[in-house]
C-alpha cells in the first residue's frame, strides 16, 4: 500500500467508494464518471453521491440508458486519452454491453501493438443476500477473467475498496471493479484519508492458519471468516485469502499457502460448473498437486439462475455452514 | 358493466373504429382534460367506455393496495404506475387471450387488465414462485426486471403466430428509457422487415428513474422512430384511455390483417416515485411534475361518464365496492399459497436435471436437513 | 446412439450438419432456420444450402443483421413453441447477444415454473487454425457453460454432428451447438444416413490407453489425437476423451478413466485463465483427487486475444506438439 | 493537383459552402451520372475537384491492385469498395489529421483518404502486426471486423474532443447491414443526447453479404432514423463525390461549431462481391446490379473534368503514372517488413504483463525454441 496521508476516518464500503472517486476526479482532470443515474441521483447505492454537485456536469455525468453505449463510448474516450469510470447499475446489467467488453475493451492495447490502450474502469455492484429483484444479484465475474485484456478487482472491505479503485483508475488498462452490494453499508472500517492505492494482484490472509485454505474475495470473504472464527473454536487453523484481484491473480500467495496446509476451499457465490472457483481449483491442482492431502471442495452458488424468491434465496449462496461443512470435510478427509 | 374480461375472451372483438394513422406530430387525444370530445365519430361505445372505466378504477385500486400493504410489510418492493392507467388499460384492453403480453415490472395495470389473475399478480410483487408459474390459459410473462430484452421475445412470438397462420399478436411494453438500448431498434426493425403482427407500446413518462426524457434523447417525439423502420408511429395522449383504447384497436386490427407492426407512444407521466423504495425528492421538483394531477385519466373519464349520464354515483360506488370485494378476496387467496422449498431454486433449470445438478439438490436438501 | 436407418454415406462436418437440418425440418413443422445469410445463400460455410431451396423462405430465413435480435427473436418463437435453430455466423459475433443468453434463453423455465420452455438452438462456428480475420477464431464456450440454464455442445466428427445436432434440436431446451471450422471440411467420415440421435451428455472414447488421460472436445480432438499415436509409439497408453457435451458433463467417463490413468491433461484452445479446461481440473481435483500421479496440466491458448495475424497464430492453438511435451511432463513427473 | 492530405494539415481547410439541410426525402446530388451541374452554387472549387478526383483515383488504384496481389498470393482477403470511391473518399476527405476517423473492413478507401500510409494499409490487409501499429500522428483506428462497434466508440472520442475544448470532430463509417444493430441506435442516440461533435456515415451499397437492404429493412430511407434522434439526417447520391464532400464539410462545420451530430446516408452500391474469396452468382444475378456501371463515380467526375477543361488527358496520364509510382514505392516497403515472431501473441495485452502472461510467454519462447 503506498500512502500520502494517514489521518483514520470511520466509513462504509459505498462511503470509501464515494471517497476514491472524489478523490479521482480531484487529482486528474481526464477523470469522468458517466451511467445511469449516476449525477443528480447520485447513484442507486448513493456511490456518486454528490459528486455531480461538486465537479460539474461535464466530468459525471448520466448518460441515455444504454450499457453498450456507455461501455462503447467509454472505450472511445478512453482511446482520446480521457479516463472513463462508468458505473453499470447493477453487475447483471453488464450483459448487454459485454460485446463491447469482448469485442473491444480487452483487445484495444493488442489490436494497435500498445499505439492505443483504455484506461478505464467500470464499476458494478454485485452479488445477492439483500433481496433485490430478479437478474439484481448475479455474479459475472468469471466471464471477465475469461476475457484477455482486462482486469478484474472485487474488494472485501472499506479500506481496500478505496485503495484497490484508486489503483484502478490509474491502471493503464481496463478493470473490473465489483462491489459486493452486500457490504456496502454492512461493514464500517478505518479508512485512511486521501490518497493512496493497494497494488492490483496482492491477495490479502485475512486470517493466518496451518490446516485449511479458504479462497474467497468480495462478499464470500465475511462469510469465510465466520467459518474460520467457528473452525478456530474447535481447534482448526483455516487461512482464508481474499483474492482482491482475479486478474491478475496472486498465485504466490494462493500456493503458499497450499503448501503449508494442504487443504483447499474455494468459496464464490457464482454458479457452481464454470465459476471463478474452478479457475483457483485449476491453479492449485497444476502447481501444488503434491501438497494436496485432500480434495479441492467447492462452496458456491448452484447451477441455477440467483432465485428471485425472497425466502429461499438465502440457501443459494454460500453461508458459513456450508463453509464449515466444507472445512470439517477436508479436515476428515 | 357486466362485460368482464373473461367474457370478451369468447365473444367477437367490439369491430375497432376505422382510425387514419395520424402523421407523427399530431398526439391523438378524444377526451381532453376539460372533458371535451374531439373527435365524437372515433369515440368508443358508452359500453366500452364504462368498461376501461372500470379496468382503470380496477387497477388503481390495485397500485393504492400496493402501497398500503408495502408499508405494512405484506408486500415487496413495488414500481406504481398510479396516474398511468389510460396508457396501461387502453392498450391492453385491445387484446384477447389468444395473444401475447410482454410487460415490464412497471405495467402492473396492463397485466392485470388483460387478465393476470390479482392473487398471483401479489404473489409475484411478494417475489414468491407462484407469482411466476403463469397460466397456462394466458399467454402473459413474468414482468421483464432487465430493460427492452423483452421487445425481440415479442416479435418472435408474434412471427410464430404468423407462420402458424392465426390472426394472433404479441404487444410488450418499454419504457422511454427503454427506448434508448439497442435492443429497441432491433426488434422494430426485424418487426417490420419480417412483418411480424406486433404492437409496440413505449411509455413516455417523462422519467427512467431520475433522468428525464429531455437527458435520455434529443428527440421530442419517440414515436418517429418508426419512420426509421418504415412502420407506422402513432402517439397518443397516454392519459386518456378512449384514445389509447382507439389507437391500440386500429394497430391490433392492422397486425392481425397482417399488415405488419405499430409504435404507439403513450405521452404520460410517473407522478409516483420510481419504486415505493424511492424518493424522488432527490431529482425532481414540484414543478417538475406539475399539471400532471389534473390530467389524472381516472378522473377525467369518471367524470366525462357522469356528466353523460352514462354513469351514476350509485353505479360508481358499486364499483368501487366489486373491486375492493375482489381484491380482498384476491389478497386471502394470495395469503394462502404455501410458502417455497429451497429445493426450488435448482428446480425447473432443465426437463431433466442434468447430473450436476442433480448432484447439487442433493446437497441442498442434505445442509437444508442438517 | 439410437437410430433408425443405418446405411451409410461418407461426407464432411458441414455436409452432416446440412443432413441434420434437412431432417429436422423435414420431421418436425416447428423447426425453424433463421440467421444472416443461411436463407439463398446457404450460410457462409453453406451449412444451410439448398435448404431454403426446398423448406421454403418461411422455414428459413435471412434476419436483419443483428444478433441480439436473432435470439431475442428466436426466445420469442420459442415462447410460442416453435423450434428455433438459429445460426450465428462466427461464434465470436455471439456476443451482441449475451445479453439475450445470459438474462433469458437460460432462465425462462426457471422464471416461469416450467411453464414455458425454450426448444431453441444456437449453432455458432468457432475456433481458429484457418486464417480467418479478427474475433472470427474466438472459442467462448466456458461463458455459455457457466450460464445456468443452457446446454452446450461440440462435436468433433461428421457423424457426432449429426446425431448431436438432432439430439439438440429435438432436446426441451436450449442448446449452444459450436462447430470447429477447422473440421468442416477437413474431415470425412461415413455417417449414417436417415435419423439418428446420439445422447447430450455422454463422452466418447477416442483412444484407450492406461497412462494418461487427455480431455478435449471440438477442434482439439485431433490434436490429441495425434500426440496419443505419437505417444503410443513411444509406448505411452494415452486415453483420449472427447467429451462431446460440456453441459451436461459426463463426469462418470472422465473421472473412470483418470481413476485408471492417475494423469490428465485438459486441452482446448480458449485462453488459459477461466477456460472450461479449467472446469474439467477442478472436477477432478475435487472428485479424483487421491488417483492423481501428476499435476492436471492445461494445455490451451494463451491469455491474449486469438491473434490476427496469420503467420503467428498457428502458435496460439494447441498442437500435437505441445499436447506431447506434456504428456512427457506427466509422465516424467 | 499540388493539394495532398499533408498540405491540406496544415493549410486551414476551405470554407465549407452554406447547405440548408434537404429535406429527409430529398437525395443531395450535385453532378448527375449525364455530366449535369444541378445547382452550381454549391459545387466545390474546381481545385477541389480535381483533389477530390485525384483521391478517388488513388483509392481505386489500390483497390485493383490489391485483387491482382491477392490473386498471385500476395495480399490476403480483400472486401473490395470499387464503384465506392465517392462514398469513401468525398467524406473522409472532409477531415484534417487532428478528427478521427473509425473505417470498418469495407473503407480501405477513406482510410486511404485520410491519410492511412500506404504500406501500413497494405499490411494490414496482409494480416501483419505492421499494418494494426497504428502512426502516432494520425487519429485513425484499425479497421473495425465486428459490426457496428464503432459507432459508440465514435461518441465517445468525440465527446472527449468537446470536454477539452477542441474544434475536433469524429467520423465513424457504418454498412447498410450494420445500421441494424443495436449499436448504431444507442451511439446516435447518446450523441444527440450528449451533443458529440461526430458525423456518421452510413454507406448503403444495397448488400449485407447476400442480404439485399429491402430484406434488411422495412425502410427506404435510412437517413430518416435520423429524426428518432432529433438529430439532422442528410441521404446523398453516394456516387457524386462532390455532393458527398460538400454535404459532409458542412456536417463536420456543425460539429466543429457545437452544434452536434449529424447522420449521413450515402446511397451507393456494391458492385464487387462481398470479399474477393465471395462468389455473389449465389445470390445475386446481372438485373440486380443493372445500371451501376453507369453511375461510376470516377468516370463520372473524370468526364466532367475533362468536359469543362479543369483536367487535360495529358494530366489525366500523369495522375495514372503518380498513382501507380506512389503505390509500387508503398509496396516494396510494404514487402520490406520483417516478420512478426511469436511473441508478438503475447504481447501487447497489459502495459505491465500479469504474472500469468508471464509465464506463458516463457512456455511460448521455450516451445518455439524446441
Ligand atoms: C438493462 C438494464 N439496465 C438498467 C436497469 C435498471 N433500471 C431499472 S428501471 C430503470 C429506468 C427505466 O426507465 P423507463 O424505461 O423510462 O421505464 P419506467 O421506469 O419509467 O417505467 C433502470 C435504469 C435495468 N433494470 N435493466
Ligand atoms: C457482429 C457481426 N456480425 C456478423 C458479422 C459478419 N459479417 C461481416 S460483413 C457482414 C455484412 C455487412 O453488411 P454491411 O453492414 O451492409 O456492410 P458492407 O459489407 O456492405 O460494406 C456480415 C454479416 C460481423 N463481422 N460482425
Ligand atoms: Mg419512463
Ligand atoms: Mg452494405
Amino acid at each position: 500500500m503506498t500512502a500520502t496521508v494517514t489521518a483514520l476516518r470511520t466509513m462504509t464500503m459505498v462511503a470509501a467508494i464515494n471517497d476514491a472517486l472524489a478523490l479521482a476526479l480531484e487529482r486528474d482532470p481526464d477523470v469522468h464518471i458517466f451511467g445511469e443515474d449516476v449525477g443528480i441521483m447520485g447513484g442507486v447505492f448513493r456511490a456518486t453521491d454528490g459528486l455531480q454537485a461538486r465537479f460539474g456536469t461535464e466530468r459525471v455525468f448520466d448518460t441515455p440508458l444504454a450499457e453498450a453505449g456507455i461501455v462503447g463510448m467509454g472505450i472511445g474516450m478512453g482511446l482520446a486519452g480521457l479516463k472513463p469510470v462508468a458505473e453499470i447499475q447493477f453487475a447483471g446489467f453488464l450483459y448487454p454491453a459485454l460485446d463491447q467488453v469482448l469485442s473491444h475493451l480487452g483487445r484495444y492495447r493488442h489490436r494497435t501493438r500498445s499505439r492505443y490502450h483504455l484506461p478505464m474502469v467500470v464499476r458494478a455492484p454485485y452479488g445477492g443476500g439483500v433481496h433485490t429483484p430478479e437478474q439484481h444479484a448475479d455474479s459475472p465475474e468469471a466471464i471477465l477473467a475469461h476475457t484477455p485484456g482486462v482486469k478484474v478487482v472485487i474488494p472485501s472491505t472499506p479500506r481496500d475498496a478505496k485503495g484497490l479503485l484508486l489503483a484502478a483508475i490509474e491502471d493503464p488498462d481496463p478493470v473490473f471493479f465489483f462491489e459486493a452490494i452486500k457490504l456496502y453499508r454492512s461493514v464500517k472500517e478505518e479508512v485512511p484519508e486521501g490518497h493512496y492505492t493497494i497494488p492490483l494482484g496482492q491477495a490479502r490472509l485475512v486470517t493466518e492458519g496451518d490446516d485449511v485454505t479458504v479462497i474467497c474475495y468480495g462478499g464470500m470473504v465475511e462469510v469465510a471468516q465466520k467459518a474460520a472464527d467457528a473452525a478456530r473454536a474447535h481447534g482448526i487453523g483455516v487461512e482464508v485469502i481474499d483474492l482482491r484481484t482475479l486478474v491478475p491473480l496472486d498465485t504466490g500467495t494462493i500456493l503458499a499457502s497450499v503448501q503449508k496446509t494442504g487443504r483447499v476451499i474455494v468459496v464464490t457465490e457464482a454458479p457452481r460448473t464454470g465459476g471463478f472457483h474452478s479457475e483457483i481449483s485449476a491453479t492449485v491442482a497444476e502447481e501444488a498437486i503434491d501438497f494436496l492431502r485432500a480434495p479441492i471442495v467447492r462452496v458456491t452458488g448452484f447451477d441455477a439462475p440467483y432465485p428471485p424468491f425472497t425466502s429461499i434465496e438465502d440457501s443459494y449462496r454460500p453461508n458459513p455452514v456450508r463453509v464449515a461443512k466444507a472445512i470439517r470435510k477436508v479436515m476428515a478427509y | 358493466m357486466t362485460r368482464t374480461r373473461s367474457s370478451r375472451k369468447t365473444a367477437a372483438p367490439p369491430a375497432a373504429d376505422p382510425m387514419p394513422t395520424p402523421s407523427p406530430d399530431e398526439m391523438v387525444q378524444l377526451l381532453t382534460p376539460g372533458g371535451e370530445v374531439t373527435d365524437p365519430a372515433r369515440l368508443p361505445d358508452p359500453e366500452t367506455q364504462r368498461w376501461l372505466y372500470r379496468l382503470m378504477r380496477r387497477a388503481r385500486h390495485f397500485d393504492e393496495r400496493a402501497w398500503v400493504l408495502y408499508r405494512t410489510g405484506r408486500m415487496g418492493v413495488f414500481p406504481p404506475y398510479g396516474g398511468m392507467e389510460a396508457s396501461q388499460v387502453g392498450t391492453a384492453a385491445a387484446l384477447t387471450h389468444q395473444d401475447w403480453l410482454f410487460p415490464t415490472y412497471r405495467d402492473t395495470g396492463a397485466a392485470l387488465t388483460y387478465g393476470l389473475p390479482i392473487p398471483q399478480t401479489i404473489a409475484y410483487w411478494r417475489t414468491s414462485p407462484h407469482g411466476w408459474a403463469m397460466p397456462q390459459n394466458l399467454k402473459v410473462l413474468p414482468f421483464y426486471i432487465p430493460i427492452a430484452t423483452q421487445y425481440p421475445h415479442a416479435v418472435g412470438a408474434a412471427l410464430a403466430e404468423a407462420r402458424r397462420g392465426t390472426r394472433n399478436v404479441a404487444m410488450a411494453y418499454i419504457g422511454d428509457g427503454g427506448s434508448s438500448e439497442g435492443d429497441f431498434h432491433e426488434a422494430l426493425n426485424f418487426a417490420g422487415a419480417l412483418n411480424a403482427p406486433c404492437v409496440f407500446i413505449l411509455q413516455n413518462n417523462g422519467w427512467a428513474i431520475s433522468v428525464p426524457t429531455r437527458a435520455q434523447t434529443k428527440a421530442t417525439n419517440l414515436s418517429r422512430r418508426a419512420e426509421g423502420y418504415g412502420i407506422p408511429g402513432v402517439r397518443v395522449d397516454g392519459n386518456d384511455v378512449l384514445a389509447t383504447y382507439v389507437v391500440t384497436r386500429e394497430a391490433v386490427e392492422r397486425a392481425r390483417r397482417g399488415e405488419g407492426p405499430t409504435l404507439i407512444e403513450t405521452v404520460t407521466y410517473r407522478i409516483k416515485p420510481h419504486t415505493v423504495a424511492d424518493d424522488p425528492s432527490r431529482y425532481r421538483t414540484a414543478e417538475d411534475t406539475a399539471g400532471w394531477d389534473e390530467k389524472d385519466p381516472v378522473v377525467r373519464l369518471q367524470a366525462f361518464l357522469l356528466a353523460q349520464g352514462h354513469l351514476t354515483e350509485a353505479e360508481d360506488a358499486e364499483i368501487t365496492r366489486e373491486i375492493e370485494a375482489e381484491f380482498e378476496a384476491a389478497l386471502a387467496e394470495a395469503d394462502a399459497y404455501p410458502e417455497p422449498t429451497p429445493a426450488e431454486i435448482v428446480d425447473h433449470v432443465f426437463a431433466e436435471p442434468t447430473p450436476a445438478l442433480r448432484r447439487q439438490r442433493a446437497e441442498l436438501m442434505a445442509e437444508e436437513a442438517s
